[in-house]
């Protein structure tokens, strides 16, 4: 039996790569704290009963949570960008714009501010090239 | 003697399975993408393993903030499709395979892997259009199914080196089992995509097709060294789930034979790959 | 910079727990018991560790068989006493260190330890006995509290050497900690104990002091090498929560200074067994 | 990197051995699923409603679980031994006992069939000595 001592990677170093990638949020630990009652708000559509009270009246539902107003408006507009700002998961998130009839298609287009014909060709053609959206300080 | 006797790796889309659903296999759209399964489905059908370790992820259906788990192997008789928002799919429950699973966790947690055991669950589309992919639309599933879900949500998932090892562990552990079963380990999840943020739609055909190069070759080092931050920065930010493929793929041990592969863009938001691999050590 | 600065090991009685609550420490029985922790009481007085990382198993109480993890680390905000059957024990919520535990957790899963995140749970007397024995009666709890559960219930629990090398991934996830914090890691349960069966009652004071002595050294091996199986036979079915003890061992490294130590049979059916040891490294 | 090959312990083996301590059932996984349901149940005590509902009527609240009807009466009887033997756990038992206020000394040591002073005083005077009842095959 040994006490193995692998190259151990440092955590601040690793999550800090994560900053560094152009238009993308890692969920993160820090993240995942600054947004757990809106991405448990969200998981709560996963009931049926919970979307018709949610579709009946989503400002009483959301007001439910113990969520802040920012991230509680964020949902209420659809704001999938400002929502990952606010900790939302897109895993969640996707609770929310299922309800609304939404594919994650139609959905995650409406993040990329491109409309929803340019990105749905843009995917047809290949997606988007990772030429020069890998790293924000090495440009490339 | 239980064996592995192949891996399959696959994407698992969710509108992969809502195209089945809705009987939208044959548009334009969506042809090619199914036309590279039907060999699959051939060969399934000649293969009819009884079980399937079907590695997937959680999308935030049987876990939600409460409880992550990293690695957590099903050892229940059934699971029921999850509503994800939309209500569940209409494919049929999920059976498992208790004795073997329970076989497998208690054979890993003695092998210094840290399982989380699950008995009860529901199954999201990571695993229930990986099974529609493979088989089509059957009244019942033809294989019994052991879930192993693996936490690529919440930062760090595990490393891709862990995954390989877990993966040899999970080899060892169904060669233990006494019952003559041919079983089959899946990898799904990936390819190249990014669900968020002003990014989203990013798709890297080309490394893609040498990350399934490297898969149907026989050097797992260079496989296992991939630090999570290149398939981010490659492949987009859920191209992590690709850290899954190694699970499976270490389970087949150090040589394969490739005898199937398939790539196509797009399903949705996402760039599909599909490899099958035999054993060959 | 976060650092461990001791480690405590003691039983996690249920009814030690009931025999505070209920204001009987002074009579006969269970004088003696209460007695040996005076010394610690005192001690910790002056340490005033502002973080206790506690090791302990649930004891069915926030995990059914549903769920089954084999580390679990509360990464919440506060925890309440959970109600075993008989109403939640009148003592204090117990304050979670977020910051600190998810780095811990981030740390370990980078560390290949396959750990279980958990946000909300209730916490059961495994947890809040030691707690109770360390401080007493206060109207809130003096420290913050990362509860870091481990399954010795449902078999395979984890080998004592994984225990070992987890503890020693804890101690360099805690160096790794910006925040300059004073850190102690208890490991609970044991030891002796049997609470099933005709054999009930078994309690093995020559293993315990040995099992005692060596924690109070400078050889792990010996300890890590401890097969299930001995705890079993020697100490009766549910001295394996000794498994825990390692944890707390192995986070203070090769050399340890014991500080205090105490044993006393019995607490209902159980031997008591305490110490206290700083890293001597 | 390196594939680690330590010396796997096989978990037959493993398993054989917990067979072979006198009076003892560890609680493995053939024994969790035998039990399962019954371990539920018992969890369900957990809840002071539930416990309201037991006390009230024993047969009624039991006969909701998908027990077998030798666990229903292992439980209804008290029969801890026989509760271990159809695949109870001895944690999620104690909310049974706990529910009707035993603590563990007194339930733990109906087991035994010694009768509660005798166990208690053996307590007290140190404990069931571990002499031959560590091996039913090594007689020690
Ligand atoms: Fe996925
Ligand atoms: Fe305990």
């Amino acid at each position: 039996m040994i006490t193995e001592d692998p190259r151990h990677q440092d955590i601040h170093e690793y999550l800090a790569e994560f900053e560094d990638i152009p238009g993308t949020r890692v969920y993160t630990a820090a993240r995942a704290r600054q947004g757990y009652h809106m991405n448990q708000f969200a998981m709560s559509l996963m009931k049926s009963e919970n979307r018709v009270r949610w579709l009946a009246d989503e400002r009483a539902y959301i007001d439910e949570w113990p969520m802040t107003e920012d991230q509680k408006q964020a949902i209420l507009d659809r704001d999938y960008n400002r929502c990952l700002e606010l900790g939302g998961n897109i895993y969640f998130l996707a609770k929310v714009f299922s309800t609304d009839g939404l594919s994650f298609l139609q959905a995650v287009g409406t993040m990329t501010g491109m409309n929803p014909e340019d990105y749905q060709a843009m995917m047809i053609a290949g997606g988007r090239s990772p030429e020069g959206v890998r790293s924000i300080k090495e440009k490339r | 003697m239980a064996r592995i006797t192949a891996g399959v790796a696959t994407s698992h889309v969710p509108a992969i399975g809502a195209a089945m659903d809705l009987k939208k296999t044959a548009e334009p759209y969506w042809q090619p993408l199914f036309a590279g399964y039907d060999w699959s489905r051939q060969w399934i059908a000649q293969e009819k393993p009884d079980v399937v370790i079907l590695v997937y992820n959680d999308h935030a259906s049987a876990f939600d903030m409460k409880i992550i788990p990293t690695f957590a192997i099903g050892c229940g008789e059934r699971y029921k499709p999850a509503d994800e928002g939309w209500g569940p799919r209409p494919v049929p429950d999920v059976i498992g395979e208790p004795d073997l699973a329970w076989h497998i966790a208690q054979s890993l947690i003695l092998d210094e892997f840290d399982m989380t055991i699950i008995n009860e669950m529901d199954v999201d589309h990571g695993l229930t259009v990986p099974l529609s992919l493979m088989y089509g639309q059957p009244e019942a599933w033809p294989c019994k199914v052991i879930p192993l879900a693996v936490n690529v949500v919440t930062y760090p998932p595990p490393s891709g080196n862990r995954c390989w090892r877990l993966g040899e562990a999970i080899a060892r552990a169904v060669e233990s089992f006494p019952q003559d079963l041919n079983v089959q380990i899946w990898g799904t999840g990936g390819m190249s995509h990014q669900l968020q943020g002003p990014r989203a739609g990013l798709i890297n055909a080309e490394w893609d097709n040498r990350f399934l190069d490297l898969m149907s070759q026989n050097d797992g080092e260079a496989l296992r060294a991939i630090p999570h931050i290149e398939y981010l920065r490659e492949t987009g930010s859920e191209g992590i789930e690709m850290v899954m493929w190694l699970i499976m793929r270490g389970a087949l041990g150090q040589a394969v034979k490739p005898l199937h592969r398939h790539y196509h863009v797009p399903a949705s938001n996402t760039a599909v790959g599909h490899l099958v691999l035999e054993p060959a050590g």
